[in-house]
Order: C-alpha cells, then structure tokens, then sequence
C-alpha cells in the first residue's frame, strides 16, 4: 500500500544535541570520517482510500512540524520499512 | 497480576531469539499463514476448536516447548476429559508455569501467613493484587514490589517502563490512586560494557514511565555488582491511597454481568514461549511473528488510572482485575475462579492491534495497560461514558455465567468467531496448578565461602591509608552519590513528597489536612544474602524497617520481592527456603505482618545463578508528617549520640 | 469575593492539583478546567499546569494546542487575561504562538530534576510583580524538553523589551538559550516558566516558599486592574 | 553535498504509542480518512569525503537503531532538509 511519508528536521541553525551525540560517540566506536549527524522525525501516514499529497502537507504543517525550529518534507512512498 | 514472561526463561530470555526450539511435529498450521487480512483468515477450519480436540485426540501438542512436564500435560487431559485445543494449552502453560502458579514457591511462602501476627490494620493480603493496609478509621494503602528483571535485560527501557507500569495497575486495581513509585535496582559491574548499555536504559525506563505518570519516585537501590551481568534486577514499588470504602476486589460475581476490556488495543506483545503455536514453519510470516517486546505507553495507563477512579467513586464496579504477564488468560481465569462463577467470553470482540492475531496469541498476549472489569448491565453505559470522556477504549466482551449446579465453580467457555475454543473450569487453570516440594541442598561451597573472613583482609595502619580507603568507598560505584539516577526522576509531583533521595525512607502525606502520612523504605543486600539467606533476609528486613523507624514512622507491614535462581537447582532452592524462613520468622519477632510480594526464578546466566536477593520493603505510619526526621546534621552544636551497640 | 484562578487539565495534565493547591495557598479561589470545554467559566485568570499531555508524544505541548479550551484562551488572553504556563503549560503557550520560540530536549539529553536558583529578571508582568528586581529564588526544576530556543532576533527583542523574566542562575539545567527560565508576551499578562513555582509554596515539601510569589502577584495584578475602568477588565473576556 | 540517510522505524508489531497519539488527534483538528500514522528517526549522515554506505549502515546498526524494536533503511539523498 502506498503511503506518504514526513520528513521532519530541526532547522539548520538549531542545536540538535541528539545528533551531535550520535556523532561524539563515533570515534569511540572507531568509526571515523563523518562530518555531522543530524536526527528528525519520519512519519509515515496511511490513508483510509487513495493517498492524499494535500492533506499529508496540512497534517505536517499544522501539527507534525513546529515551523518555528523545524523544516518538513512530504513524499509519497511506494512501501516501507512499516510494511 | 505479576508483569514477567509467563514462561520462565533463563537469561538471556529467548525473547529476542524467537523461539529456539525445534519444530514441533504435527501442529496443523493455518494454511493462510495467518497473515492474510481477517476476512479471509476467517476461515473455521484454522482454529483448533474443542470439537476438534476431542476427535483428534492422538495429534501430537508442543506441551514440552511450553515448558509444561508429561505429567502436568496429563493432569490437563485429565482436567478436560479430551486433549487441550491449542488455546487451553496456552492457558494452561501460563497459568501453570513458575511466575503464575508458584509452583515451587508455595510451600514456602505460606510461612508468611502462619507465622504472621494478628493485625486488625489488614485489610487485603497475600492472594490479592496487593496488601491493603488501614492507616486511619477512613484511609487506607496499598502496596507492592514486583520483577521486571528478564524483560529489562532484553530491552532495558521498555522493560523497566512496563515494569512500573505493571505494578501501577496492580495498585489501581485494589481501588486505590498510585501515588509514588520505588525502584531498588541491581546491574553488573559498573564498569562493563553492557552495563553501559542496560543501566541508563533502565533508569531512563523508570523515569520515563513514572514521570508521565505524574507519580514521585521516592527513594529505590543502586546496586553494582558482577552477579547480575548477564541478569539485572529490575524491581519496581508502587504504593497507593484509598478511602476504606473504595477497596475492590477480583470476583467475577453476578450472573449475566458483563466482561469489559478497557484501555490499549492488544497486540503481539511479549507472547513469550506461547509463540511455538504459532511457529512451526520458520518463513517469512513466521519470522514477523516472533513475540515482540512489550511497549509501554505511560499516557494510555494515566488515562486508565483517571477513568479507573472515576468509575470507583461512581461506584460502578463489581470486579476488576489488571491484565499483567499472563494477560487476558490470568485475568478471566482468576476473576472467575475468585467468584466461582462461569464465564462466557467471545474473543473476537477483543480489539486488536493486528487483525491476524490468533486465539492463543489474544489470550497470551502481554499487551500493556489494559484493565479487566465486571459490569452489572445497568451500568455498563455510565462505565462507557466515563471511558469515553477519557478518550480510553472499553469493550464488552463477555457475560457472567451460571456455576455448575454440581460443583461450587462455573466454566470459562471462550469461542472464536462462534466456535468454542476454550471450555475448561476456571479454577484448574486459576487455583489448582501443580505444587512442588523441590529438592534443597546447602550450597557445597559456602562453607568454603563463609571461613574467607573479612578480617584477613589488609587493614589501613596510617592516616594517610585511612584516608585513602575512606576516599575509595565514598568513590566507588555502590556508595558514591546517585544523584545521576535521582535527577531523572520527578519527586515533587502531586505536592505530597515529604522525604526522598537522599533521606533513608520515603515520606508522603497522605491526607493534608491531618497530616498523616506514610513512610516506606526497600532494602536488601544479595553479598549478604549470598553468605547467609536466613540472617541476610532477616538483616533487609532490619534495615528497611530501621529505615523507616528513623524517618519518623511506626513499622506496620511488609512487602517483598525474592529474586533468586533457578528452583530446580538444589542449592538455589535452599537459599530461598532460607530466605524465607528468615523474613517470615523476622516478621514474628518484629511483629509486622507481610502483606504481599513477588517471587523471582531463573535469575542466572548458564547455570550460574545471581546472589540470592530478597528485597524487603516496610511501610510505616507516621500520625503527622511534619514531624518527620530528615537525615544530616540540624544545626552547630547539637549533640551526637550513638544508639545501639 | 476573592479571586477565580483556573487551572485546566488536559489528557496527561500531572501537576494540575499541585498548581490548584498553589492558588488555594495564595488565597484565590481554585477553578478546574476541562480540555474539552471551551467554556472559561468567568475565570479572572488561568494555569496551565505541567505534565505529559497527550503523553508528549511528536513535541511537547504539540497536541493540547488543539484543545476547545486552547481556542477560548488563545483569545482572552490577547485580550488581556492573565495566563501563566508552568513547564507544560510553557510549551504549550510556545506551540500556540501565545509566546515566541520554542522548548526542546535538554541538551543533555535527560529529563532532569533539581532544586535551581533562578534570578527574576522582570517584575512588570502579572505573576512576577511581587518579587524585588533581580530576586534570587529557589524552586524545582523537571523536565525533559526545557531547552528554549529562538532566532537571534528574537532573543534581542526578548533582552530589549524586558520580556525575559527569569534566568537561571548557578547552573543552566537544560542548556537554553541565555539562560533562558521564563518569558512574557508583550503585555506581560502572558508568562511562561520551565521550572515548577507551585511544587515550592509549602516548606514540608518544597525547597522554599518562593513559588509563592507567582501565585500572589497575579492577585496583586487582578487588584490592580479591577480598579481599572470597565473594558480594561481582563476578566470575563471571552471568544 | 550528497549525504546518507538512515530511516529508523519501530517493528510492525511493536506498538508505536507516539504515532497513535498522533492519529487519534487528527480528528479533533478536523482531519478525517488517516488509517494510521507510524513515527520513526530520520538521521542524515555526512562524511568527510565520499558518501560510504557500508559505514553508514554500520553506524545505524551499532548506534541508530535498536535491534530488538527496531528496523532501519539507508539510502543516499542528493540533497535534503537540513541544507
Ligand atoms: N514473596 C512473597 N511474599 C508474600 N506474598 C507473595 C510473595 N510472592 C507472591 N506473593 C503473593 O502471592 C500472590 C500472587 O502473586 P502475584 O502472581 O505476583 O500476584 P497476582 O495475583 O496479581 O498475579 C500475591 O498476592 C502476592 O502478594
């Protein structure tokens, strides 16, 4: 089933201290070369009929991202990893 | 209801593994694999219904996967009259494993009973979800320990969460609001990898739960130590208040009431061992249905508490019972079986997080935050309304039915989209499950470890050394300051908390126009316990009660939570006898009476058990909270006094 | 007749008892609220407690917005009812543009309690007029999400217009943004705070009494603006 | 710059109490016809140098994600949110 999918990140000037955290603890994995890390939300939205583009971008604009500290992106996906 | 895998499993729990076992032989599978959607699935001939069990008597059932002996697995055939569908197995399994029966604990725990003293403050004890205790003319508590131990290792936040989320319904089921929680809490070396791994994941666990709950943690143990590498401790206390009027109870009574599932859809949670039903062929769709982690979600379980409460004080309840480790299997067995009446329950009525889900798995299911209550009919609109108004789901799905006009109990007959799968006296499941009188031996090398004394250790001879070995242990992991842990916990929500980390007992108000409070401490000391079960079960239930004594109260019952290995090691069993006899016979002396607790197996790795450790929690009545005793020093120049030897 | 002090409780509301408590303490009059009901019930001003709503699922405060109740408030308070938002509540005035910026994780990652010395920064608003100027006080810290957050500019114009209210002080618990503890919109009717004033109103289970102070000065503030004539009344204003 | 991304999703069978929260809520703001609403992690990875997937899937699998509740995907993204 087809679903449309949100991407919601933190936009770039703000902090994301869970990223960064990822990222310092790289090295001590021995894992070296990486530049950044930066962690949002990706939500996947099922539609009861047909997916419906429009109404995933009100969704992520009225509830799923706060457009204060965060920049969403709407996709339609063919299946997922929720499948 | 207890908030462990049903079937005891040693560590690491083959919960993440998926069911290691081989294929059993011959369980017919549903050719659709079960995982088309319901419409089709529905096709009659994929259950094993008990019409079927009764023709097919020879088909060979997976009882020994499921942790059940030949003999248990007779004594069902003998129960039923016919072999057991593969729903009754489940039930059976569960209902009889360690955790649920007490199969080899039994024997001994009835101490707790004979031994205790006569206490005109109990109001509920061992048998119910929790003890209840009076502490006014029209206020009473409530108050529990349980393990989360194995589920905790596996995924330790999950797993510690619905372990405070357990134990919380256990509470709410009495009548009572939770109003704190506790946490003593064992890990491997503090030092150790995987310790890095389970220890912030379980405090972050606790927390997380708690504080969405809105309940102050008010004290718990850290404890580090190697013995629990491959098997933490997770415990968890809930303590709640009730108006004496308010306690409710588990029996399934009045015929023709109505069965309500109230609160989280149910899934595939935790199925546990019960998933070999469903696994005899190892595909694709097989390999999805591996039982999966339980996850809590601490707002639905708010949301249960408010509307539970509310439902109280209208007064709309008859039973209820929360849905713990063995779900809606333990939850109707039981709530029948305490009323001695039959029960008719249409399982397709229980909604479902995934429609493919088959009987057994509906009744295994460990799905959190769910309640069970008893309606009478005429209330059953008022129950829905308040359901509603909290946005939490309440479905009827069976009735109370007449008992035998023979025997003093009724049958629990379950069917499945209109055909019975279940039809079996609710008491043999609830009640009558095996008993063991399990071999006990000494431990062959206590001796050895008793004679290695603590005065051959090398003792400081100068200042400087003195110094330095103070400078060791107030530096080292089981003394240093566990404010790491505390911080992430709230300790001042519901503006009651009196006294918390780091005093020696939590303190609450209970009623804020008396004053009165209570004070409750958990202790125990598994190095100890190790060395000596009958005196270190005795020295925790010293400790927790002098704990409480200086923060002001007066010691008036116990609980407890015995954590120990596996019962079929001889050497294990016998430090649990100990155990026991020491906190049962400590109770006489102190005459304080155990109200309730939990028991622990399989707490090892291999064949190496943990540290036998009984954590022992004593709550005390302080008549004013503001004359509690906070620790430290007051003020310059109070005089200090030693007490005692 | 003293004074009517709402305290609304959504879904996950944990402290809103806590915070009636504190108005019953302060001497006003303790009036629940439903999430549901977007009916004010007269009320001359308004909690919002803290806690989980909505399980603070997706972000803090995301879904309570939505709230009936949220709709009815959004308006009084433009028009001038006094509003205080504690943690939750904090978030939720920031979600619903009640309040500028916004509350993330902590940049340590942890929900965090601790007894934190903050600085009062602004006396001008409706819950902070009883402190003395850049008053020290002593009251709990918990959360998970406190860090606040927003643009440079509008950080200046928080600092320029006297809107940052208090500041934490020996220690940043969460990492915000210039020690950011609480805030005020432009009138200074609308305050948000991090920290927990209602769990510090009774020496038995507080650090101090200094959550008090936040309690008294709305009803300080009510005084002063019932002497107003009718129409400055922020009381009774209602979508 | 090209970046990896790793889109970390909670097993179907796990119950996902963050996405429920967030479907239940979407009638009250007037949206119907949503069957269900999952939320996951999406992690934008940049290197140093090259794009290398086989770190990138190293890192979801030691740091990103949780085995026993989790599923991940890694796919490389020309451009994306965090730009
Ligand atoms: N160590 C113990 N000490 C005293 N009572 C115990 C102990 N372990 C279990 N019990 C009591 O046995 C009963 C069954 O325990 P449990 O399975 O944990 O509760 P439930 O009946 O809710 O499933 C409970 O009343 C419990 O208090």
């Amino acid at each position: 089933m087809a679903r449309v999918v949100v991407d919601v990140m933190l936009k770039p000037e703000i902090l994301d201290p869970q990223g960064q955290a990822v990222a310092n603890a790289l090295p001590r994995l021995g894992i070296a070369g990486v530049a950044s890390v930066r962690i949002g939300r990706h939500v996947e939205i099922e539609f009861d009929g047909d997916v419906d583009l429009e109404k995933a971008r009100e969704i992520a604009d009225k509830l799923l991202a706060n457009p204060v500290i965060e920049d969403f992106e709407v996709s339609v996906q063919e299946a997922g990893l929720g499948t | 209801m207890t908030t462990e895998p049903a079937t005891p499993q040693p560590a690491p729990p083959v919960v993440v593994e998926g069911p290691a076992v081989d294929q059993p032989p011959a369980v017919e599978q549903p050719a659709a694999g079960g995982f088309a959607d319901v419409a089709i699935d529905a096709e009659p001939a994929d259950v094993d219904t008990v019409e079927r069990a009764a023709g097919t008597p020879e088909e060979s059932q997976p009882y020994a996967e499921l942790g059940l002996q030949d003999d248990e697995y007779e004594r069902i055939r003998e129960i039923l009259g016919r072999r057991p569908t593969q729903a009754e197995l489940a039930m059976y399994s569960i209902m009889w494993s360690e955790h649920c029966s007490y199969k080899s604990s039994k024997v001994h725990l009835r101490q707790f009973g004979e031994k205790a003293p006569k206490s005109d403050r109990m109001l509920a004890g061992i048998g119910e979800n929790a003890g209840v205790v009076r502490i006014t003319d029209e206020l009473a508590v409530t108050f529990k320990v349980e393990s989360h131990n194995h589920p905790s290792f596996v995924e330790p936040y999950q797993g510690a969460a619905t372990g405070v989320g357990g134990i919380v319904r256990d509470i709410l089921a009495m009548g009572a609001r939770p109003v704190a929680v506790m946490d003593p809490l064992r890990f491997g070396a503090a030092d150790h990898p995987d310790t890095a791994r389970v220890f912030p994941g379980v405090v972050a666990g606790i927390g997380g739960y708690g504080n969405c709950l809105g309940l102050p943690n008010i004290g718990g143990e850290v404890v580090f130590d190697p013995c629990y590498q491959g098997n933490p401790l997770v415990n968890a206390l809930s303590i709640g208040v009730l108006p004496v009027s308010r306690l409710q109870n588990k029996a399934a009574a009045g015929v023709g009431n109505v069965v309500i599932l109230m609160g989280a859809k149910t899934g595939r949670d935790g199925i546990g061992g019960v998933s070999v039903l469903a696994s005899a062929t190892f595909d694709e769709e097989s390999e999805q249905r591996r039982p999966s982690v339980q996850v809590g979600d601490p707002f639905i379980e708010k949301l249960l508490i408010e509307s539970c409460l509310e439902i109280y004080d209208a007064g709309l309840v008859t039973g209820i019972q929360d849905l713990g480790g063995a779900g809606l299997t333990c939850a109707l067995t039981e709530t029948a079986a305490a009323a001695g009446t039959g029960m008719r329950v249409e399982l397709e009525k229980v909604p479902l997080r995934e429609a493919s889900m088959e009987p057994h798995e509906i009744l295994a299911s460990e799905s959190q935050e769910r309640m069970l209550l008893i309606i009478e009919p005429a209330k059953l609109d008022a129950v829905l309304a308040i359901a509603d108004k909290w946005g939490v789901l309440a479905t009827a799905i069976g009735v109370v039915t007449e008992p035998d006009p023979d025997a003093k109990s009724g049958r629990l007959i379950i069917t499945w989209r209109g055909q019975i799968v279940v039809d079996a006296p609710p008491g043999s499941l609830a009640d009558d499950g095996p008993v063991y009188a399990r071999p006990m031996r000494e431990p062959s090398d206590l001796i050895l470890l008793q004679a290695d004394r603590a005065e051959t250790l090398p003792r400081p001879a100068t200042p400087g050394e003195l110094r330095q070995t103070l400078l060791t242990m107030i530096g080292s992991p089981n003394l240093c300051d566990k404010s790491w842990v505390t911080e992430q916990y709230d300790r001042y929500v519901l503006g009651n908390t009196v006294l918390a980390q780091p005093e020696d007992a939590g303190v609450i108000r209970i009623d804020e126009e008396s004053g009165v409070g209570v004070a409750i401490s958990l202790d125990g000391n598994g190095r100890y316990a190790r060395l000596d079960p009958y005196n270190g079960a005795k020295l925790a239930l010293a400790e927790s009660y002098r704990n409480v004594a200086v923060a002001g109260g007066t010691p008036i019952a116990v609980t407890n939570c015995l954590n120990f290995g596996s019962p079929e090691d001889p050497g294990v069993m016998w430090q649990f006898a100990e155990a026991v006899r020491g906190l049962a016979d400590g109770c006489q002396e102190l005459g304080i009476p155990v109200t309730g607790g939990n028991v622990s197996f399989y707490n090892q790795t291999g064949s190496v058990a943990i540290h036998p450790t009984p954590v022992v929690g004593v709550l005390g009545l302080v008549e004013d909270v503001n004359a509690r005793v906070p620790m430290g020093f007051g003020s310059d120049g109070d005089v200090i006094m030693l007490l005692g030897e | 007749m003293s004074a009517r002090v709402g305290v609304v409780t959504f879904p996950g509301s944990l402290d809103d008892g806590d915070a009636a408590r504190a108005v019953r303490l302060a001497g006003a009059e303790a009036v629940r609220l439903w999430h549901a009901d977007a009916d004010l019930h007269g009320v001359d001003a308004v909690v919002l407690p803290g806690g989980f709503s909505y399980g603070d699922y997706l972000r803090c405060g995301a879904i309570a917005r939505f709230a009936p109740v949220m709709q009815t408030l959004a308006d009084a308070a433009r028009g001038g009812l006094p509003v205080l938002g504690i943690c939750n509540g904090f978030q939720i005035l920031c979600e619903a543009h009640l309040l500028p910026g916004a509350l993330t994780r902590n940049q340590h990652l942890h929900f965090r309690n601790r007894d934190q010395m903050l600085r009062i920064e602004s006396t001008a608003t409706a819950f902070t007029n009883g402190f003395e100027p850049g008053q020290e006080i002593l009251i709990p810290v918990k959360n998970g999400e406190g860090c606040y957050v927003a643009d440079e500019r509008t950080l200046d114009e928080l600092e320029a217009t006297g809107r940052v209210v208090a500041r934490y002080l020996q220690g940043n618990p969460n990492g915000s943004q210039r020690d950011i503890a609480a805030i005020a919109n432009e009138a200074g009717n609308v305050v948000g705070i991090m920290p927990h004033p209602e769990h510090a109103v009774e020496a038995l289970t507080g650090p101090s009494l200094d959550g008090l102070g936040f309690f008294t000065s709305v009803l300080t503030h009510l005084a002063g603006t019932a002497a107003l004539p009718a129409g400055a009344n922020a009381s009774g204003v209602s979508a």
